[in-house]
C-alpha cells in the first residue's frame, strides 16, 4: 500500500492534472484567460494524429495472435455497454428517450485524452504496456454512438430533426477524430518506426507537454460545466462516478483475460470507463437534437473526466494489479 | 451608382449545424453566402462541444421569395431544438441582379 | 413567415471591454448577444496591446426601448474615452417575441 | 439618444485584396472601417491560395455621398475580374458627425 | 535497380507523403476535418523562416567558390524557364496571354514545401547534399514572377486592374515568402552554427513533422482543386506532369555542371521541376486578375505538386545518379 | 573589454535581436507578413506558463534562507519605482495625472520577454544564474501597478470610466499573464524536476524558438508605434532610455547586497529596468482610460524594449560584474 500512495502522489502531480486543476481554477476565479478555438482545434489535430502516428508504428511490431483477443474484447465492450447505460438511465434515472441514449452513447464510447494520460501515467510508474492500444481507441469510438442512436431510432420513429442514417454513418466515420486517428495508424503502420523516428521530434517527444496544455484548456471548458450541476441533479452526478467505476472494473477483466499485461489490463479499463466528449458530442448533436446536452456534456466533461483523471487512473491500475496477482 | 434592393438573410446558429446549413441554403434558392466565426450567448447557452466550433453567422443575399423560404425552413427544422437566431434586412446590393 | 420588427444594436469596441460589455448589455435588458473578431481603424487607433486583442464586434437584437437604452449608456460611459463605435438598424427577426 | 443616419457600406472580397482597399476605401472619404475574416461561396469560387487568406469583410459607415462613391469606384476597377460583393444599408449611427 | 525499388518505397511511405494522402482523402470523403487559417498561415511562417534559418548557417560555412556557379545557373533557371513555358502555353496550348503568363509566372518560380521534402528523402537514404541550397531557393522565387508579368504587360498594354511596377516590385520583395525565407537566411548566417544551436530544438529537430502537418492540410486544398480538372482540360494536365520533368532534368543537368554533388544536382532538379503556390498566387491574382486562378492553382497544386512529390523526387535523384555516372 | 566585446556580438548577434529586427524591418519595408492573432495569443500562453514551469522546479530546490533577501529586494523595488516614475513625469516631463500614473505603472512593473532573453543571453556566456528568479518576475509584476493606480486615484478623485478597486484588483491578480506564469510555478513547485522532466520536450527545450517567432512578431508591433515617436516627444523618448539605466543600475546593486550571484544580480537588474507591455497595458486601459496609450505602448515597447534588448543586457551585465569585483 506504500505503492498505492507514491501511485496516487505521481498521478496527482503530474503537470496534466495539475494543467486541469489551474483550468478549473482559472474558470472559477474568473479570469480573463482564454484560449482561441484555433488553438484548441490545432492541439486536437495534434494529439489525435500523433496517438494514431505512434500506435501504427507499434502496430507494425505486433501480431496477429497477440491482437484479436484485446480487439474482440473492445468491440464487445463498444456494444454492450451502452445497451445497460440506456437501461439504467431509462428505469433508474427516469429520464427520456433522448437523453438516456445520448448519454449511452458517450459512455460507450472513448476519450482520447483520458487514454493519453494513462499511458502516460504508466510510464511514469515504469509499467510496461502493449503498443497497439491506440488501435483500440479507433476500434471503440464508433461502435457505442452508432448503437445508441439505433436504439433511440427505435423508440422516437416520428422524431425530426435527425439526419438518415447513411448521413450519420458517413458523418461518424469520416469525423475529423476518428479519421485523424485512423489515418495516424495507417501511416505510423505503413511507415514503420523508421516512418515515426522522422518525425518522433515533433509528434512524439512534445505530445506530454502539448497534452497538458490541452488539458489547461479542458478544465476551463469543464468548470464552465460546474454551474449545469443543479440542472443535472443527483442521479447524473452518482451516475458519473459509479458507471466509470463498473466499466472499469470490467475492462480491466476483459483485458486480463483477453492476455494483456497489467498495464494493459488497466488502459483497457480506462478506454471502457472514459466517455467521449469530441466524437460522440458533435454525433448525438446532430442526430439527437433533442436531447440536452446540459446533461450529457456537463456528465462526461465535468465529472467522468475529472473523475477518471484523479481517482480512476490509480484504482483501475490497483485493479489490474489485483487481478493479476 | 445603381443598385438592387436585396434581402440579407442572417442566421447565427451552433457550428455543428455549418455543412448542413450551406447545403440547404443553397438549395432554397440562394447564390451565395458567406461565413463569419462567432460566439455568443442567448436563452440556452447549447453548444455541441468546444471542439465542434463555436457559433457561426451565415450572410446571405437573396431575393424576398427566396428570404420567405428560408426563414420557413429554419423555423420548420431548427428552432425547435437548436440554438439558431435568423432575420433579414434590407440591402441595396450593386450588380444585384447576379443574387437572383 | 411571420416576423417581428426589432432593432439591432451594433458596438465595435476595444477588446479589452469585452467582459464590461457583455455584463451591461444583459443588465440593460438584451436577452443575448453575438461576439465576433474585428480590426479597424478609426480617427484614434488606440488599442491597449496587441496581447489584449484587437477588436471586438457585439451584436444584439433588441426592442427599440433596450436599443435606446445602450446607446445612451455608450455615450455616457464610453465614447469619451475609448474606441467605441455604435450604430442601429431595423431588422425583421423570426421568433422575434423570444428577444423583448 | 440622438443618433445621425448613415450609411453602412459592406465589402465582401478576397483576401489578397485587403491593403488595397483599404487604402482607396480611405483615399475615397470614409473616416474608418472594420474588417472581420470570412469564408464563402459565390458564382465563381475563386481565391487565390489558402496562404493568401480567405474572404475579409470591410464595413464602413459614410455619407450617402461616399457610399456612391465607394459603389461606383468598386464597380469600375473590380468587379469584372476580382470576386466582390458590395452592398449598403441605413444606420442611425451615434456620434454620427464623427464619420462624415 | 533493386536501389530504385527502395528509394521509391522510402519515398513513397514517408510520412510526409502518406499525409498528403490522408488529407487527399479527408477531402475526397467529404469529412469535416478543417485546418483553420491561423494555423495554416502560422505552419507557413514556421516552415519559411525555419528553412532561412538553417540555410544561413549553412550558408556562413560556404565559400564563395563553391556557390557561384549554382547561383547563377538558379537565377538562369529563373529568368529562362517562363520564357519558354510562356511561348509554349501560347502557340501549343492556344491559352490567352494572361493564363499563359500566369501559369510561366508559377512554372517558373519554386515552391519551398517541394524543396524540403525533397532534402528529407535525401536524409532518408543518407546522401549529403550542399548547405547552401535554401539560398537557391530565395534566388529562384522571384525572378520567373517578375519575367512573367513583364511578358503580360508588354501584350496587354491597355488592361486594367493591375498595379504599377513600382508597387508590384516593392509586394514581391517584401511578400512574406520572400520576407521569411530572407529574413532567415540573413539571422541564420549571422547568427552561424551557434545561434541556430540556440533555436534548433524548435526550428531543426521538429521540421519534419510540422512539414507533415502542413502537407495534411495541403492534401485537402490540393483535393478541393480536383473538381476543376474538367474546366483546366487535358493540355495543362499533360504541361503541369510534362513540365516538371523537363525543368528536372534541365536542373540536375546545370546543376552537374555547376558543380554540384549528386543531392545537390538532384535538387537544383526538383528547383526547377517544382511549381510555387505560394508567392507565385498572391503576385499574379493582384497583377494579372484577368488571368483564371482555376488554372494555375490546379495545375500547380492539383498537378504538378503530387507529381514531383510521389514520382520526380525518386526520378530526379536517378537523372542525377546517372549525369554523375 | 575584449570580454565586453564578444559579449556586444553575442547578444546582438542572437536569434532574438535578430528576429526582432526583421520584425521592425518588416513593418518598416510594409511588407504583407502578419501574424494572425490567435498565434500572438499562442505564443504568449506559452511563452508565459514555461517560465513559470520551469522557475517552480528550480523554486522547489531553494532554500527560503536565499530567498527572501532577493524576493524583498524586489517588492521594494515594485513599490517605490513607481513612485518616483510618477513624480519624475509629473515635474520633469509636464505630464497630466493619468498620462503620469500610466507611465509608471507600466515601468514599475516587469517585461517576461525580456527577463527570458536576459535567461538565454547568460547561458549563451555560460553564466550561472539563480533558479528562482522567474518567482521574482510574479512578484514584481503587480504591485507597481496598483501603486500607480492608487496614486491616479487619489489625484482624479471624480474621474469616471475606471472599474472600482475591488474589481480592479481581481482584474489584476485573475489576469492571464499572472495566472499563467502563477500557475506553472505552483505545477512546477509541485510536480518538482520529475514533473518538468516530462514536459521539458515542449516547455524547455523549443522555447528559445518560441521566444525567437515570438519576438519578430514584437518587432512589428514595437515598429507600428515608431510613427507616434513624434506625438510622444523628446522628453519621453528620453525617459525610456535613463530610467531603465537607472533603475537598472539599482536593481543589480540591490540584488548584489541581496547575495545574488552575477548572473542573478544582472537579472534583477534587467526586472527592474524593464517595462511591462502584458499586464499594465491592459490594467490600464480600463483603469485610466483617459491617459493616452501612445504614451505608454510607444515607450515600453518601441524605446524600452529594443534598448533593454540590444543596450540594456549587456550593460547590467557589466555593472553586476564590475560591483562583484
Ligand atoms: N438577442 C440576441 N441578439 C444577438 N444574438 C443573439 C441573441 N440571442 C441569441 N443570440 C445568438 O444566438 C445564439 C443562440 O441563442 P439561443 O438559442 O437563445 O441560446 C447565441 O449563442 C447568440 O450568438
Ligand atoms: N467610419 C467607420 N466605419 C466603420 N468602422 C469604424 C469607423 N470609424 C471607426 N470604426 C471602428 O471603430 C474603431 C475605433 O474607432 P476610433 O474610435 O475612431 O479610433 C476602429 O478600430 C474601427 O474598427
Ligand atoms: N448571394 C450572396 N450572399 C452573400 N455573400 C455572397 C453571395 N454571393 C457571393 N458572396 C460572397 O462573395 C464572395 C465572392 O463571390 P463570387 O464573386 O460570386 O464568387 C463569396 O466568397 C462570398 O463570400
Ligand atoms: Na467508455
Ligand atoms: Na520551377
Ligand atoms: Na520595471
Amino acid at each position: 500500500m506504500a505503492d498505492l500512495g507514491e501511485t496516487l502522489r505521481l498521478g496527482l502531480l503530474s503537470p496534466m492534472v495539475l494543467a486541469f486543476a489551474l483550468g478549473v481554477a482559472a474558470t472559477l476565479l474568473r479570469s480573463d484567460l482564454k484560449f482561441p478555438g484555433e488553438v484548441y482545434t490545432a492541439l486536437s489535430i495534434y494529439l489525435l494524429f500523433a496517438i494514431g502516428l505512434k500506435g501504427g508504428a507499434e502496430l507494425a511490431q505486433t501480431t496477429l495472435a497477440q491482437f484479436w483477443a484485446p480487439a474482440l474484447a473492445t468491440l464487445a465492450l463498444g456494444v454492450a455497454t451502452p445497451l445497460w447505460c440506456y437501461a439504467l438511465l431509462r428505469r433508474l434515472g427516469r429520464l427520456d428517450v433522448a437523453d438516456a441514449a445520448a448519454l449511452a452513447a458517450h459512455y460507450g464510447s472513448v476519450s482520447a485524452v483520458t487514454f493519453s494520460t494513462s499511458l502516460i501515467f504508466l510510464e511514469g510508474l515504469g509499467l510496461p504496456y502493449e503498443g497497439f492500444l491506440p488501435t483500440l481507441v479507433a476500434l471503440l469510438e464508433v461502435p457505442a454512438i452508432v448503437v445508441a442512436l439505433a436504439l433511440a431510432r427505435r423508440q422516437l420513429p416520428g422524431a425530426a430533426g435527425g439526419a438518415d442514417w447513411g448521413g450519420l454513418l458517413h458523418e461518424l466515420l469520416t469525423g475529423k477524430s476518428i479519421l485523424l486517428l485512423l489515418g495516424g495508424l495507417v501511416i505510423g503502420f505503413l511507415g514503420g518506426p523508421q516512418g515515426l523516428d522522422q518525425v518522433a521530434p515533433f509528434f512524439v517527444d512534445p505530445f506530454r507537454g502539448a497534452l497538458t496544455l490541452f488539458l489547461l484548456e479542458m478544465g476551463m471548458v469543464a468548470a464552465q460545466r460546474f454551474r449545469d450541476f443543479g440542472k443535472v441533479g443527483g442521479f447524473l452526478i452518482g451516475f458519473g462516478i459509479a458507471m466509470p467505476v463498473v466499466h472499469g472494473a470490467l475492462g480491466v477483466g476483459l483485458g486480463t483475460l483477453a492476455g494483456l499485461s497489467v498495464g494493459g489490463s488497466m488502459v483497457l479499463g480506462v478506454l471502457a470507463a472514459s466517455a467521449s466528449y469530441i466524437a460522440a458530442p458533435a454525433a448525438v448533436r446532430l442526430a439527437l437534437p433533442q436531447a440536452n446536452p446540459s446533461y450529457y456534456l456537463t456528465a462526461a466533461l465535468a465529472i467522468t473526466f475529472p473523475f477518471n483523471l484523479v481517482i480512476g487512473l490509480p484504482l483501475y491500475l490497483e485493479m489490474a494489479r489485483w487481478l493479476h496477482g | 451608382m445603381q443598385t438592387v434592393a436585396l434581402k440579407r438573410v442572417t442566421i447565427i446558429a451552433e457550428a455543428v449545424l455549418e455543412e448542413r446549413l450551406v447545403r440547404e441554403v443553397r438549395t432554397l434558392g440562394a447564390k451565395g453566402y458567406t461565413l463569419t466565426a462567432a460566439r455568443g450567448e442567448g436563452s440556452r447557452g447549447v453548444r455541441a462541444s468546444e471542439w465542434a466550433g463555436q457559433n457561426i453567422k451565415l450572410e446571405t443575399l437573396v431575393s424576398a421569395a427566396v428570404a420567405d423560404r428560408l426563414l420557413t425552413h429554419l423555423a420548420q427544422h431548427y428552432f425547435e431544438h437548436y440554438a439558431v437566431v435568423a432575420y433579414v434586412e434590407n440591402v441595396e446590393v450593386v450588380r444585384g441582379d447576379k443574387y437572383v
